[in-house]
């Protein structure tokens, strides 16, 4: 975990501390509201998460070298991801934010599989956010 | 032993609570003695089969050909060819009959209830070769519209259509669209795949001419299925894969082929899957089909009802005929969503597009949730299922 | 445990004596570990793959892509499309990337030494397109003409070559067949059935654009194989069967495809076989390949010497690089009477043309009998073979 | 073995009393001489047994109500079985040799396998024998 900034290593622990995935899945329906919202009428195909079940959006910026990034999704399961992620991101420097791995959503215990993969919307929104972060650092 | 118990899998917990596995539309899970079989096969007599004279490759090549004939006389079929699955086999009419017998002008008859599998390997074809693809309405009724299916039959020379719908659960009137297609002179082509593991089909006397299905929809293993073909329609197809046994005679100047079924099994055959599949037919036999699909439905039906009472749009409409899929979505609770909650209490249900876009976007929705029951399925996990299901929509609707 | 204690079926005795088994390029036998990730597989995590979010469905698409991903890092490629085996494989390329860009007029280059499964695909698209095959003559020492092949490269677009042959294995000059392939402006597809369960090929490294294997000659499981592909001819790719998991969207308009392997995978997968085969990989990992490779050619190459020695004609070379095969015919012993005697004894040889009917032709013969090594098998059965066949020409010659 | 005729169940009983296989084969071997040959010049498209892997050939004729069986095979063991079908049928009615399975080959410990594939010439030749038999009784 040694990746992971301050706030999502916090988060990771406290998901971990509770046995129930239902409590858990609950938890992260929560975290659905830390997002910064991405209004539907933002939404385009260049914002879409290809491959996820139901529609969902990323949108990352970076304004003065901190990372902006808004989100939303049908499902509140992944709007809840988009917020882990949201947490963990929003306000640092690219270059902290790619060294940050996909594994905190399994070590939540929230997916049980990481391959990227139309199953796994969460895989593809990771790879999607970082791609775009990697394309402005360039 | 109880059937259920010759599940190993079915012994098993997912996120702590016992499995309740309502995914059978997507597969179905298999008895021991499958498993046993192919144990048996890969650490006694395992070798690659035909024109070999050892022992192991006569045993090897008893235990695929065993295959067959099982699927022959469990279907009453002449000639049945071997493939990977069904989306192989429907693949295998469209190259090796429809090539050879379909051109620029001909037409398709497809329904708006196939599945991706029966759709995609038309179009490819309708593209290569300029044949017109026709497509036959749903109602609202979750049926064919049996009177544009009439229409479409004009000039055309292959019907294909879904035994049963692996979305609605809805058995189409095969008899009738049987019959009309071949009064209109036009071929007809079964997707079994969902309609097999609920019910016994005589091919002989359905008169369909091809019928395609996977084994691991009912209850054998994954990596194969079949294609059953009337005699007269297998003489009208043409080698489709190359290579391996399905020579006759191979050389610089040509080759020619073989005149059995092999004639489409290129290469090394799925040996291991057909003892297994073997396995599965023999299991099918131990009990009464009939009399479990009809306790199926019966849940199926009960299901839906219940699902209305909590607010959920049910697409189907579960008669006798039907297979036990209950298709829902609730007007709030996103699908995905759903089957994450349903997950962290044991139970498997599948949401999406079921490879059905077409129908989705005739029902006017993107995707369902998915709860498909099999043998092993009890009215207690129904029961489950709907307390879990009224807890969740009392909670996040 | 030796390595030899870990494949159940060489226990097994046949005719009441030892199993040797000795047909090791039609198949090989599969250890424990592959059987136990299938049993795994089947009994705790069985479900379909992709699009789903329940608990096995994650485990079971993990299990299938795990394939891949191992496949990828074994042979140092990019893209690996996941087919039934060799043939499938060799079959796609005909179909996905020869159909799209050959036509009227292109030559495609073959060799004599082909397997039947890299010669009929390529005929049935010679037919379909009026594309022009040009075959590679062998030579008396069992090699390629590489002048005739030089010849042969003017205006070809695809060159078919066999890395290791599976009547004779040899092993053919590879680097530099694909330099003078791609100096020429054509791709090269290697049928590597019988050089991967032989050698570690880093098909970056190596260059091909197209490599096809079988998952059964590596210890693997039946029902499974792949293709490598570089990227460049990936992107010139069109699908090649339809349905399942290979679309993007699907609509009665037309379909949209996916743009990774999963293009080339319609329908439901090999699961299962997967799961065994990403085992059997790890498994191919537990010894030197390299070291066992060297100790199986010594026998070969033994076993050689001591046939010429009986007055057998052996079929061969065995440079350090060929596989371990020795083909082989007596003067008057008949190939298939020989197998029954051997047989008999529990030696499990193959006789046949092994699907190579024009490298047969060219060598004068019709089949041989073949012997074939692989790594748990011993120098003590290959003298045992060498006792045995000296008998039987004692006695029926 | 009902359907046996008295000399091929003696020869059944013969083999089965050897156990080993090997040395049925070599049993095998001697019955090839009594197969009447087939002469080379005789061996046509239409002689030919299919998918054995190698030559073998075999002709049937009905003279006065009796058969006539020639065959000749590159493959001894092939010509034994060859031999074992002669001894059971030369000189029967073809309404007596329809009868008889091709389970013999089985029962003298000779062949594992009775599919009829390509692996299993004697399946292949005992069933052109029987369609040719069924041919000139209709
Ligand atoms: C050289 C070669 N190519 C292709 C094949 C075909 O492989 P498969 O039958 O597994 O498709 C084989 C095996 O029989 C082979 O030895
Ligand atoms: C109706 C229908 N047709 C075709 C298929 C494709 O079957 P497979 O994926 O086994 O080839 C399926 C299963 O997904 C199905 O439900």
């Amino acid at each position: 975990m040694t990746f992971y900034p301050e706030a999502l290593r916090e988060l990771v622990e406290e998901f971990q501390e509770v046995e129930d995935k239902r409590e858990r899945i609950e938890m992260l329906f929560e975290l659905a509201e830390e997002v910064l919202e991405l209004p539907r009428d933002a939404w385009t195909d260049s914002t879409r998460v290809r491959g996820c079940q139901s529609e969902a959006h990323v949108k990352v910026g970076v304004s003065e070298g901190r990372i902006e990034f808004l989100g939303a999704a049908d499902a509140k399961l992944v709007q809840g991801l988009m917020g882990v992620l949201s947490i963990a991101i929003q306000g640092l420097a690219p270059a902290q934010a790619l060294l940050i791995p996909p594994d905190f959503a399994e070590e939540m215990g929230l997916l049980n599989s990481l391959t990227a993969s139309r199953s796994n919307g969460f895989r593809n929104m990771y790879d999607k956010v970082m791609k775009e972060l990697r394309q402005q650092t360039e | 032993m109880s059937l259920r118990d010759q599940f190993p899998i079915l012994q098993r917990k997912v996120n702590g609570y016992p499995l309740v596995y309502l995914d059978n539309a997507a597969t179905t899970q298999k008895p021991q003695v499958v498993l046993d079989a192919m144990n048996v096969y890969y650490s006694q007599s395992n070798a690659n089969v035909h024109r070999a004279v050892h022992t192991l490759a006569g045993e090897a090549t008893d235990g695929y050909e065993s295959c067959r004939t099982k699927l022959k006389e469990r279907f009453n079929a002449s000639k049945v060819i071997i493939t990977s699955g069904t989306t192989e086999a429907i693949n295998l009419v469209a190259h090796a009959w429809g090539r050879a017998n379909l051109s620029a002008g001909d037409a398709i008859v497809l329904t708006e209830m196939e599945h991706h599998s029966d759709i995609v390997p038309w179009q490819m074809l309708a593209e290569e070769r300029g044949v017109e693809i026709r497509y036959v309405p749903v109602t609202q009724h979750f049926t064919l519209d049996m009177e544009a299916f009439t229409h479409s039959l004009e000039g055309a020379k292959l019907v294909c259509v879904v035994h049963t719908s692996n979305v609605l659960g809805v058995r189409n009137p095969l008899e009738d669209i049987i019959a009309q297609s071949h009064a209109a002179g036009a071929k007809v082509l079964i997707d079994a795949a969902q309609g097999v593991p609920h019910a016994t089909v005589d091919f002989e006397a359905f008169g369909a001419d091809f019928m395609a299905f996977s084994a691991h929809k009912m209850c054998g293993p994954t990596g194969i299925g079949a294609l059953l073909v009337q005699p007269d329609a297998f003489e009208q197809m043409q080698p489709f894969m190359g290579g391996g046994d399905m020579i006759e005679t191979v050389s610089i100047e040509g080759s020619t082929y073989q005149t059995n079924e092999h004639k489409f099994e290129a290469g090394t055959p799925r040996i291991a899957e057909a003892i297994g599949w073997s396995a599965a037919l023999d299991w099918m036999e131990s009990f009464d089909l009939d009399a479990e699909h009809e306790r199926m439905v019966g849940i199926a039906r009960w299901v839906a009802g219940e699902l209305r009472k909590l607010g959920m749009a049910v697409y189907g409409r579960h008669d006798d005929d039907d297979a036990a899929v209950v298709s829902f979505l609730h007007p709030t609770i996103n699908s995905e969503d759903m089957a994450h909650l349903l997950d962290a209490r044991g139970y498997a249900v599948r949401t999406g597009h079921h490879c059905a876009q077409p129908l989705l976007h005739r029902l006017g929705i993107t995707g369902t949730v998915r709860a498909s029951f099999y043998v092993y399925n009890t009215r207690e996990e129904a029961e489950g299922l709907v307390a879990e299901l009224k807890e969740i929509v009392e909670k996040f609707a």
